[in-house]
């Protein structure tokens, strides 16, 4: 069986820091893959070296079973990978809705066909919806740059699910996230990985939410995989505890 | 951002009969100047594209303009093309050639971008200038001849001013029409924050350079129509400076908003011709308006409707926000809760 | 009486402007002469400046536009980009154009309202080539050209001549308009090893390149027509002037008394000495003067006419300084000027006659 | 009982035609730890900004020490003894970490002179910093960025500290560290105010909770009664969240 | 070979002139995200300034004085308070707008209210030559060359090592957090500002007893700047010598090797290869981290 995703020996080296130091894991189709581990420890930098936006010093990335190292993140996105950004990344100056239409317009037909086709590609109703999920409703047609920290979050991860994708990559979408709309969020995640069976990676330090979420935990320390396993037999590993949870 | 473009497609076509009509009573002097405004509009349109859409800074559109104004005076004086033909060929010239230098974009921005294209429209410059076996060098191309169209002869001032007010039209429909579809939203997420954008499938590099070459489309139209409409080139008119002063059109009447670009060559190239009474100061006030301009309201002339339209949306926002019922209690006070918190 | 319109569209800014300014105050001074001595006819002269920009789109609007306004006479531009770019309005117009080019290709068309206030290059250039040949006894030149119309021009005019004369060119060197830095081609000049530079640059490029030639030891002659050896350069180019000659069309110094006259009048209206383009706009403007008066009356077609072919003479009209020619095509003919600067004077060392008195 | 360290009154402060504070009051307990909660775009960071200066207060009055505030300038505040490390990312991402940390004892008055001693001090206690110290800032990961600016906050030995949303980004053990640099704070008779969305942690370490919810202030009391509130539970600290932690 | 040593040791002098313009772009750059088009205005004005004075009857040092203290008021102080300050936070486009336009209000004032045409212009340096390796060096370039490294150097030096030019770059990086932090945000883009303006008064003294004094000098020198502090990198003030000496090298060289008639083109499209391939400029350091 292929998996969705198989990151092998992947290195990813600043001068001398090597942020990741070969990580090798796979993630199972219809799973929800947590990744926890110190600040630091490189989490980020492989999201961002699985997902395109760095090229990795050493190692593969697979998708499906097919090479995807070196591939551009707008090329991989179109494979059906979608990501949020640890830092707030959203259009500042456009709107809600526009934010969210953009995300997920590019993924219906040609390049050609969107310049002939609807203006909204179809998606104003799929926005809105999405809109109303995150309560965002009065801050619809407000600038995104003027959203709170939490909102802009909220946005960020809204703009990951507007295309469908099959494959999520969260980079600790709870931060600053209310507890009230992350129970939410957590609701929203699970229902979308039940129903549609799309498949996600989260990084996250909210413990509460990743070891209720997730099937499967691997940690991180010092750019290497350190341990691996259920939420329960995380929680309870000694080692996870000293490098990460503390006591 | 988007939204807008309805009510501009209701300005275009109210102001398309009245431009028509207008200037009839002008004489051969006051045609020209509109004629030219239309011209400059048209690059600016397409430098807008690029700059103030997909916010790639170009300092190329002067370049691209001497290349539309070349092409178009080789083919029709040196191989006797119809006018038409040698706009078709010429739009399409600088696209391809806008397509290169969107290659450079890819790699660097900002300032940088600024430079690259600074480079090109100095070597188009020099290319202009020192070839004269193609160009005519510094002594240019005369006797460029205006179009005749379904055999009658368009070459007075009042029929061809109204032919570039139709192009005028074509082309901002079109460019209407590409900035409604999904395509606009696309250059306004390279702007936005391209990172982001690229991970949600916008494919960067295409549009990058679409943006370029789009936008260089524009540029070599208008210059296309630049050759007839003076009926000669020489070098001068497509220097550096050119470039500049296109770039300043762009934003002082507002980068990113729809007529901004007519706005902005209102002021740079109808401001100075309505100035010329005032002698050697024109230029003075000319800056000094400018100046102005992008002081009191920085997103250029247009964006103060951008930002008069920001403030009722805010301002609708705040009302939803007014009138949200809060979740908890509020009957049980500020005062009251406060009290019981300072004392405790 | 009701008065006659002259439109100048003249080069005020871009990089024209010197030139320009210089023109249009000729044109100020000679239209408040005349206007103090009754005007045309007896009809003032309301003159109109309109920038060209230096600019052909520019200027076109401009004589569109003084063409709209019925101008009488159109005079100016310079540069022969604007030229190019406005003759065939005024000939649609059948309005007189008086401009201040030196580039031969303008009279060439066989356009009948054009007229020239200065010599064709292509008729200054052999003169100087003979004096090359004659007097400094050259076998290699070195040649520094503006690369615009202008320097151009000059340079495709004077290489041929020449090359006619055996005269080999030692270097080619071209040199941007508004160039500051001209260390480089000083050294390339010395390197070429010439036995004299022919410099053919505006005003201020000139007075740069004769300091980076002074501070890289050229030793040989330089020579140069009118700008080189204008009052501007002398004064701006300071010691590194002298001993530079040439062949000058006109020349507030020239040994002619309307010409002290002229240059003192100017000195003393704008603080400053006029050069060549002054004295072009002043005669330009008395040029209509004295062909109007000849027809005897406003017309235009008849002025284009009368101008062709026409001589007038100082003895006749004061105001035109040098006795002056003009030719079927609108080309001039006049006498002209050897001069060489001495202590930081121009110093006429001979006077060449006219082409074909 | 002492007066309180801070207290607003009547403050209406918001962006252009937006106003987000519409008569926010409350007082800020001297020497104790108050932690602020709310949902998303509640108006928290909004309050902060306002108090510090940096967003004016169109109306109302902020006391300090019982001197008024309102509309000071940063630097006058921080003289008075504030400081404020906000949310987000606040760093100088060209200039090294220790050139980052040494900027924040710039509004430092002339008779401290023990300054290197107390960075010493901040870099021993971050050892990561130290590590990093003479790398661009930029650098840095997420939790360690903001580690940083906790460090860089504290240097001028503030008598009241705003801060908000210490825990995002930061790992459970780096957030147990900051929560416990806090305690030692207080031990020393400063103040906090904190904004903090992971609350049923930071309700746990601190005296007072302050529920903000429209710009106003909705309940203020102990944080023990805060916490066992059935409301609030419910409605701000993800009640639903907490159903689905336990297995 | 004679050739290429004169060719050098001239193109260094230039160079130098660009750097000493350049250093300006990258100083209000680093504390203020300015890019000032108006640069090369700045470098010609001050010497205009002195000549109207002279014309006006003031002997020659108190022109120099009253020029100085004028521009440095105008240029570095007014040009902070009435057009900076009011348009930085809107970003860099508007203002480099701003600064185009003020360039053309400049240029054009310096035309209409004084003159279109060159004028001489008396040097601070005296007249002497000297020769480098037997190539001829006019003390002034020697001057200009000295003025340029070591202000080049000592504002480097200063605005890294220093705890004022760490603060000013704090400012440009991210002015709310220095607020925040108390840093006299003002005050600090001002003294770039002042010191900007300063620099561009020296090169103008110093430049204008060869270039002449002319409105229009600032087109080329402003270009040649912008062009020396990109190639530099823009965020680096030690590029600036750099770029400026790299630029006037390869503009020499080609002129006297490749081809006048496209000298302009080739060291821009030489520079462009550089950027492309290293496209943080020469000595600039890499952006930030963006994901
Ligand atoms: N561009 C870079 N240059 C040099 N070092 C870098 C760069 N990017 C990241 N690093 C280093 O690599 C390491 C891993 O960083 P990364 O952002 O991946 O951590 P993380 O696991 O996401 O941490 P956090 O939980 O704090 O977000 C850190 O030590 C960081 O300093
Ligand atoms: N710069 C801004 N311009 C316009 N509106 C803004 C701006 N910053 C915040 N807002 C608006 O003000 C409201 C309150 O924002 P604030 O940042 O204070 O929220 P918050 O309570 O801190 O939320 P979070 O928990 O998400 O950080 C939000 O609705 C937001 O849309
Ligand atoms: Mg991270
Ligand atoms: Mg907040």
């Amino acid at each position: 069986m292929t998996h969705v995703l198989e990151v092998s020996s992947l290195k990813k080296y600043f001068g001398g820091v090597k942020a990741v130091d070969g990580v090798s894991f796979t993630v199972e189709e219809g799973e929800i893959l947590g990744l926890i581990g110190p600040n630091g420890c490189g989490k980020s930098t492989l999201f961002n070296c699985i997902l395109g936006q760095l090229t990795p010093t050493e190692g593969e990335v697979k998708l499906d079973g097919r090479v995807v190292t070196g591939l551009y993140p707008a090329q991989l996105n179109r494979l059906g990978v979608s990501r949020t950004f640890q830092l707030l990344q959203v259009f500042p100056n456009l709107s809600v809705r526009e934010n969210l239409i953009l995300a997920g317009q590019e993924h219906k037909g040609s390049m050609i066909g969107r310049l002939f086709g609807a203006r909204d590609a179809g998606l104003t109703a799929e926005a809105d919806r999405m809109i109303a999920f995150f309560k965002l409703e009065h801050l619809a047609d407000q600038k995104a740059g003027g959203l709170s920290y939490g909102q802009q979050k909220l946005l960020d991860a809204a703009m990951a699910f507007m295309a469908g994708p099959r494959l999520v990559l969260l980079d600790e979408p709870a931060g600053g996230v209310n507890l009230t709309m992350l129970a939410n969020l957590k609701e929203r995640l699970q229902i979308i990985n039940r129903e549609l069976g799309a498949t996600f990676v989260v990084i996250e330090h909210n413990m509460d939410f990743v070891m209720s979420l997730c099937s499967r935990v691997v940690v991180m320390a010092e750019g290497k995989i350190l341990a691996e396993g259920p939420p329960s037999a995380i929680r309870n590993d000694p080692a996870v505890i000293e490098a990460y949870l503390g006591h | 951002m988007i939204r807008r473009l309805d009510a501009s497609l209701l300005i275009l076509l109210v102001a398309f009969p009245i431009l028509w009509l207008l200037p009839s009573g002008l004489k051969s002097y006051g045609l020209y100047v509109v004629s030219l405004w239309l011209v400059m509009s048209i690059a600016a349109m397409g430098l807008n594209l690029t700059l103030g859409y997909a916010g790639l800074t170009s300092l190329a559109q002067g370049a691209f303009l001497g290349i539309g104004a070349y092409a178009t005076a080789i083919l029709t004086t040196k191989a006797g093309w119809p006018l038409p033909a040698a706009f078709l060929a010429s739009s399409a010239l600088s696209f391809a050639v806008g397509v290169l230098l969107g290659f450079p974009a890819l790699r660097v921005k900002h300032h940088y971008l600024a430079f690259v294209t600074l480079a090109f429209t100095v070597v188009v410059f020099l290319v202009a200038r020192n070839e004269q076996w193609l160009t005519g060098g510094v002594f240019g191309i005369a006797n460029i001849p205006r179009p005749v169209l379904f055999g009658s002869d368009l070459g007075a001032a009042l029929p061809f001013y109204r032919l570039l007010l139709c192009v005028t039209l074509v082309l901002a429909l079109a460019m209407w029409w590409l900035l409604k579809s999904p395509w606009g939203r696309a250059f306004l997420a390279l702007r936005e924050n391209a990172v982001r954008a690229a991970s949600l499938g916008v494919d960067i590099r295409a549009y990058t350079l679409l943006a370029f070459a789009i936008g260089s489309a524009y540029g070599g139209a208008a210059g296309s129509l630049y050759a007839p409409l003076v009926e000669f080139i020489d070098p001068a008119p497509f220097a550096l400076s050119a470039s500049f002063v296109l770039l300043l059109t762009v934003v002082a009447g507002g980068a990113g908003s729809f007529f901004g670009p007519f706005v902005g060559a209102f002021f740079s190239y109808m401001l100075p011709e309505l100035l010329r009474a005032t002698g050697g100061w024109y230029l003075i006030i000319y800056a000094a308006v400018v100046l102005l301009i992008v002081m009191i309201s920085p997103t250029g002339l247009l964006g103060l409707i951008e930002r008069w339209r920001d403030h009722r949306s805010q301002a609708k926002a705040a009302a939803a926000r007014a009138a949200a019922a809060p979740t908890l209690g509020a009957a049980s006070g500020e005062t009251d809760s406060l009290g019981k918190g300072a004392t405790q | 009486a009701d008065p006659v319109k002259l439109i100048d569209v003249i080069e005020l800014s871009g990089p024209g402007a010197p030139a320009g300014t210089n023109w249009k105050n000729g044109v100020d001074l000679a239209v408040k002469e005349i206007n103090a001595k009754g005007g045309i006819l007896g009809r003032p002269i309301a003159v109109t400046h309109y920038d060209s920009q230096t600019n052909p789109g520019a200027t076109r609007a401009a004589v569109q536009r003084a063409v709209d306004e019925d101008a009488y006479v159109v005079l100016g531009p310079i540069f022969s980009g604007p030229i190019s770019a406005s003759m065939q309005i005024t000939q649609r117009a059948g309005v007189p154009q008086i401009v201040g080019g030196e580039a031969s290709a303008f009279t060439k068309q066989g356009n009948p309202y054009i007229f020239r206030t200065s010599l064709n290059q292509a008729d200054a250039m052999p003169k100087l080539a003979n004096y090359l040949r004659d007097e400094v006894k050259a076998k290699s030149v070195a040649v520094v050209w503006v690369n615009n119309d202008f320097g151009k021009g000059g340079r495709d005019a004077m290489i041929p001549e020449l090359q006619k004369r055996g005269i080999q060119v030692a270097a080619d060197i071209a040199t941007e308009s508004g160039q500051a830095d001209f260390a480089a081609d000083a050294i390339k000049v010395k390197n070429a090893n010439a036995d004299a530079v022919f410099v053919y640059l505006n005003e201020e490029e000139s007075a740069r390149f004769l300091r980076a030639a002074r501070q890289q030891a050229i030793a040989k002659p330089v020579i140069g027509e009118t700008t080189l050896l204008g009052a501007k350069v002398i004064e701006l180019a300071g010691e590194a002037a002298n001993g530079v000659k040439g062949h000058v069309g006109l020349l507030v110094d020239a040994p002619k008394p309307g010409f002290a006259a002229f240059g003192k009048t100017y000195q003393d209206a704008y603080g400053f000495t006029s050069d060549h383009n002054g004295i072009k706009g002043y005669t330009a403007v008395y040029t209509v003067k004295t062909i109007t008066e000849r027809v005897g009356k406003f017309d235009r077609e008849a002025f284009a006419k009368t101008l062709h072919g026409a001589r007038i003479d100082v003895a006749q009209e004061p105001g035109i300084l040098i006795d002056t020619k003009w030719l079927e095509n609108g080309d001039v003919d006049r006498e002209s000027f050897l001069v060489e600067v001495t202590d930081g004077k121009p110093v006429v060392k001979a006077t060449l006659p006219m082409i074909n008195p | 009982m002492d007066q309180p360290i801070l207290t607003l009154s009547g403050v209406v402060a918001g962006y252009g035609q937006m106003t987000i504070l519409n008569g926010t009051a409350f007082s800020v307990p001297r020497g104790s730890i108050t932690t602020v909660i709310g949902p998303n775009g509640a108006g928290k960071s909004t309050v902060f900004k306002t108090i510090f200066g940096l967003l004016p207060a169109r109306e109302g009055q902020i006391l300090f020490d019982s001197r008024d505030i309102t509309n000071r300038k940063p630097r006058a505040l921080l003289e008075a003894g504030i400081c404020y490390i906000p949310q987000g990312r606040n760093i100088f991402p060209e200039l090294s970490v220790r050139h980052n940390i040494e900027l924040g004892a710039v509004a430092a008055g002339r008779g401290i002179t023990d300054m290197p001693q107390r960075i010493e001090a901040a870099l021993d206690r971050f050892p990561v910093l130290r590590q990093k110290a003479d790398q661009q800032a930029s650098t840095l990961s997420g939790g360690q960025q903001k580690q940083l600016e906790i460090v860089r906050g504290l240097l001028l030995d503030p008598k009241l500290i705003l801060i908000d949303e210490p825990s995002i980004g930061l790992s459970p053990a780096m957030v147990a560290e900051t929560f416990q640099i806090l305690l030692e704070q207080r031990a020393r008779g400063v103040s906090v105010l904190m904004i903090e969305q992971n609350a049923r942690s930071a309700l746990a370490m601190s005296d007072y909770g302050l529920v903000l919810e429209l710009g106003q202030t909705r309940m203020f009391d102990s944080a023990a009664a805060i916490l066992s509130d059935p409301r609030v539970g419910q409605l701000f600290l993800g009640g639903s969240l907490e159903k689905t932690v336990a297995p | 070979m004679d050739q290429f040593l004169q060719l050098v040791v001239a193109g260094l002098a230039t160079g130098a002139i660009y750097a000493l313009a350049a250093i300006g772009f990258t100083l209000v750059w680093q504390t203020s995200q300015t890019i000032n088009f108006a640069q090369g205005e700045f470098v010609m004005l001050p010497a205009i300034l002195v000549l109207v004075g002279t014309h006006a009857g003031l002997p020659v040092w108190a022109a120099f004085a009253v020029a100085s203290i004028a521009f440095v008021l105008l240029f570095g102080f007014g040009f902070k308070r009435f057009l900076v300050e009011p348009m930085q936070r809107h970003g860099v486009l508007p203002l480099a707008i701003a600064t185009m336009a003020l360039s053309v209000l400049v240029k054009e004032a310096a035309k209409n209210g004084f003159s279109a045409e060159a004028q001489p212009f008396p040097s601070l340096v005296p007249d002497g030559m000297l020769s480098l390796w037997g190539a001829a060096l006019s003390a002034r370039d020697l001057a200009i060359f000295v003025v340029a490294v070591v202000a080049i150097v000592g504002l480097q030096l200063f605005i890294t090592r220093t705890r004022t030019g760490r603060t000013m770059q704090a400012t440009a990086q991210n002015p709310t957090v220095a607020r925040i932090l108390g840093i006299p945000v003002e005050r600090m883009i001002l003294l770039t500002f002042l010191i900007n303006a300063m620099l561009a008064l020296v090169a103008s003294y110093l430049v204008s007893p060869v270039y002449l004094a002319k409105f229009s000098n600032g087109e080329s020198i402003g270009l040649a700047a912008f062009i020396a502090a990109i190639v530099g990198g823009f965020n680096q003030i030690r590029g600036a010598l750099a770029g400026g000496f790299l630029i006037g090298l390869i503009d020499n060289l080609t002129a006297a090797y490749v081809s006048s008639a496209y000298r302009t083109a080739v060291p821009l499209v030489v520079l462009v290869v550089v950027i492309l391939v290293k496209p943080e400029g020469l000595l600039g350091r890499k952006e930030e981290r963006t994901v």
